[in-house]
């Protein structure tokens, strides 16, 4: 099936931060994201409740 | 008894017997005239005699009687003046093409052109066809037939001012209570369910915590007759809302949540919302724990919540007609002569949360239905009378803005506003669900396709609640009522964050139903819902499709002037 | 291009182009126009200049050219004559109402009665209605429209004159070889089978000993399109039969199997069956103890014989086209003005093997189908082409006489007669499965008479497979379908042993399927299934019935003499 | 801080199914996203170990 997979630039929020990572969740809940703390890019220290963006599209099964 | 049009063609050679007294001066119609399939009994009981010289019933149609006469009186030659001679080659003959039998009916009436000196011109331009008149049956000068009814429903709204925890389970004087141990006592729909809670929040004090918002159940209840007919019994005032965690105080569903301060996490006043004013009745359920992202755990949650109902139901049944404050009567048409339409409805299909109870015994129950997941999402017909009195339970949680509740279907604009338009004629309602892999979409899209030729609509509206894969099918599905000429039209959310994955070239015609300023699910309950509104811009661009008016190519990306241009239209 | 009368009516307001060349005399109809929907792109590419006086589509139907006109010209008063003054009050009104437009651009055509003098009367009947007059379009002489061909399939028929085993899988000049380890590949197409056999019964060595007979199955295959379209490649002369023991040597139903000697236990010949000079492949498959018993045990089987088949078609597929003895070309219609009707299949839904596959990728085969008991027994519509070619594989196994298998519904005689018939319009086919428990019944009865209303078709023909608890649904389906006003009429085995459980007052018009003398499932495969007379029968009662002519009560008791008797009309 | 978020196409393989969504771990263990069944676009049924792709960027804390 040929389908469009769009990247999407979407606000969330940082639900935790450990000394590996960060987990945000997206808003709309439409999904959550763990990244290690190399992925995320920011000018203050990370505190939970944190206004993030990412990008994201839907995942395709290949 | 008199007879209609359709079967005076069918008995076009049998005997003409009037069947009420007929005054002299009358043009003999299909209401002057007795059905022929009860005659054998009138003949065996005496009360009627056929003679020889009887007339047909297609020669006697648009002749004149020529004297007063009896019900039962069998029409002949002496009775009547400008009768059709008899065309015996047609005698005997099953007659299946009724337009047909119709057209060499009409032949039988005179134009009497009694002309004994003419000077001048008759031109009659090419492509006169003699064998179509342009008479009518006098006595039905209506060439389009009436609606007629199929079924009626009777929705009886009854105020609700206070919602009170008592000891007994009533409802009198406008004063809904709830019987204290009935929380505890809804544990034992499911074992799975652990805990619930009940609590009322009155209009003015919504900002209170919440857990998720699973549902929001209108309180209804048949007292006669089965979901669709008959009456039913609904509060106004008063709703249910279901919030769900695990034991572990997880979410029912770790995505698509609503949690918040319910001030801030409903947009009030959408069909699938409370209203304002409404007093919400918040059941609260707790689920064994990890459950709540199998498709048992939710369930268990509405099957505990519907337990609780269903005693405010049985006390609800209990009102007495004559204090109801409003009574709406719906009803379900055969309207021949207008154009056929069908309303598609997409649900959710895909496991879990995502299903929808179909077909309850109670209105929005959840008992008795069958879920769309076991229907394996195959297209299912109701009337949209069976849909207005709550023929689906939604058990569809995420996300919060897009997603249509129990109470939406209820009160759903499309079926409403397609059901009472006089100019169309709405057949069904088609709800079909959306599985997860590609192959099940395209299965059940192929159905759908079957269907909607089988079922010769002309038109077609296509909603899809929620964004994602679904998209896939939404589009599968209007491509497939498409292509074979059926105009449609679709109704969803996409936006920015729910933009379409593919496309046709059948959807040429799209409601976009985002109510959110920058495109986004911003988890509201129920805000960039199906509305009134839409439903309007979507009949309108139906009807302009099919009237064959050409629909603007839509812009690449989702903007919010181009729906405001088109509200413009409908207001 | 020219537009068709339906295009004229929705541009009735749009200007008047003529689409081609056109000569002095020629009166205007909507095949001498051009679309006003490509009059932009006409505009913009210089090749059209409309005027300030050109006249609209509605004023000049029926006005003749005065002058010989160029293709793009747009008429204009000083080009035709007779032309309509316009009616401003109708435009920019979206008109969904298609007779009312038709109707109003009628009225501007002419009839001219120039008369000087006249001495005479003319006497136009009560009831005249001038807003029809009897014109049509020159160019559509017809007033019936056609029928409309949907789509359509073509089936290739390829003798197969001998089976042998051998090294590879071929099909060349007659002859089809089936590779000798295909068995023992066939193995992994479900776990569950232990064993696979295959041997070849010849038509003259047919008193041979065999294990149940579970299936019948055409070899067929698609070479181009899905099913219900395009082309399948079809083997004659040569049948698969599937048979079935657990590994305990338990057939694979305890009930209604029919091992035994082929000869004795098949009647040849009938829709199902094998015919007289089938060469029968037989493919007997074990599966894993005590699951002949369960859902997976005898799928496993027709997975493992499917498997097996699907490379004989590989080898089919590739037949030249000419090497074909037989060409059908079957169309599904769309057929406009004759009475809708439709017919509904029963078919088993109870688990195991009282389950169907619906719609199969491959003609008659297994995979990519689904399984009508996953379905939830509900109705599914399929088109008649659709089932023509392969589209239900049955699992069915009791009781053998009265079992409907795969190659029934290849060769299904009442949809073959009833997509055939040109009186009536038969609008789909609807599989409707029969479960369990009497409240699924009622609940997917009730799914059928919502869509048979949405489907608004005037007669059904109902018919189920054996006998037993399904009668219930098969009385509750008709139920459905008679209270809703529409003709119906039932067809089933029922004779002594399947006696009718239940019943009601729709069940008026009934075809008896037995063919057993003393009335009972006398355990010969196929023998009381629906054979071409009895769907004549069926076909003809419904007919009466549609026509208004009334039905004789029915008997008490089965007796043979009704059908003997029945059975003259059709012959 | 001005930065460029730019989508990736990721490859991953689903680590969890559940009724209500799945969870995928991307190549190079760079992240772990959980989204519903809905966003998540597949021809076959969602197994544990099936290879999919999505487009991810950094995470930015505005």
């Amino acid at each position: 099936m040929d389908c469009e997979l769009t990247p999407k630039l979407l606000p969330g929020k940082i639900l935790e931060v450990t000394d590996l990572g960060v987990k945000v969740t997206l808003k709309g809940r439409m999904g959550i994201i763990q990244v290690p703390l190399r992925s995320v890019i920011t000018d203050k220290s990370l505190q939970v409740g944190q206004e993030i963006r990412v990008y994201l599209s839907y995942i395709q099964v290949v | 008894m008199s007879i209609t049009v359709e079967t005076a063609e069918q008995h076009y050679n049998d005997p003409a017997v009037l069947c009420c007294l007929r005054q002299k001066g009358t043009v003999i119609s299909a209401s002057d005239l007795e059905d022929p399939a009860i005659f054998p009994d009138l003949e065996e009981s005496g009360l009627l005699k056929l003679s020889e010289d009887s007339l047909t019933i297609g020669q006697v149609l648009g002749s004149t009687l020529d004297q007063d006469a009896d019900a039962m009186t069998p029409l002949t030659p002496k009775l009547v003046s400008h009768f059709a001679e008899k065309k015996t080659e047609e005698s005997g003959k099953i007659t299946t093409s009724l337009s047909a039998a119709a057209a060499s009916g009409l032949n039988n009436s005179v134009i009497r052109f009694s002309i004994n000196e003419l000077k001048g011109q008759i031109e009659i331009p090419a492509g006169f066809d003699p064998s179509v008149l342009p008479f009518t049956i006098p006595s039905a000068p209506k060439l389009e037939p009436e609606d007629q009814i199929i079924r009626t429903l009777t929705q009886r709204e009854f105020d609700v001012q206070e919602v009170r925890i008592g000891a007994e389970t009533s409802f009198q004087d406008k004063v809904l209570t709830i019987r204290e141990g009935l929380c505890t006592e809804s544990l034992k729909a499911d074992p799975l369910v652990k805990d619930a809670e009940l609590d009322i929040i009155p209009p003015d004090q919504r900002h209170v915590y919440s857990n998720t918002i699973m549902d929001v159940i209108p309180i209804a209840t048949k007292t006669e007759g089965i979901l669709g007919e008959g009456t039913t019994h609904v509060m106004r005032g008063a709703v249910v809302i279901l919030t769900g965690v695990d034991e572990l105080g997880v979410q029912v569903h770790e995505f698509g949540s609503c949690e918040g301060y319910l001030d801030e996490k409903i947009r009030f006043g959408r069909p699938g919302s409370p209203d304002p004013d409404d007093i919400m009745i918040r059941i609260h359920v707790t689920v064994q724990e990890n459950t709540g992202m199998e498709r048992r755990g939710p369930f268990a949650a509405h099957k505990a919540c519907d337990y609780i109902i269903q005693e405010i139901r049985e006390a609800l049944k209990k009102a007495p007609a004559e204090a109801c404050v409003k009574e709406d009567v719906y009803h379900d048409y055969k309207k021949t002569g207008k154009p056929r339409v069908v309303l598609v409805k997409e649900i959710m299909g895909q496991g879990a949360m995502h299903d929808n109870v179909i077909l309850p015994t109670e209105p929005a129950g959840v008992k008795g239905g069958r879920r769309n997941v076991d229907l394996g999402n195959v297209p299912v017909v109701l009337s949209p009378n069976e849909v207005r009195d709550g023929g689906i339970h939604a058990l569809t949680c995420i996300g919060p803005a897009t997603k249509e509740v129990t109470r939406h279907y209820f009160r759903e604009p499309l079926v409403n506003l397609m059901a009472e338009d006089n100019e169309i004629n709405l057949v069904g309602v088609i709800f079909i669900g959306s599985p997860q892999v590609n192959d099940e979409k395209s299965y059940v899209s192929a159905r759908l396709g079957a269907l909607a030729e089988a079922l010769d609509v002309e038109g077609a509206i296509v909603t899809t609640e929620g964004f994602g894969n679904n998209h896939i099918d939404f589009a599968e599905n209007i491509e497939q009522i498409g292509r074979r000429g059926i105009k449609v039209v679709g109704a969803s959310y996409c936006a920015y964050q729910g933009q379409l994955v593919v496309g046709n070239k059948y959807m040429d015609a799209m409601i976009e139903l985002n109510k959110d300023k920058d495109g986004f699910e911003n988890e509201i309950l129920a805000d960039s819902t199906l509305c009134p509104s839409d439903a309007k811009r979507a009949l309108l661009m139906l009807k302009t499709k099919m009237a064959g008016v050409p629909i603007e190519p839509a812009n690449r990306n989702w903007s919010q002037d181009v729906i405001d241009a088109n509200q413009q239209f409908i207001q």
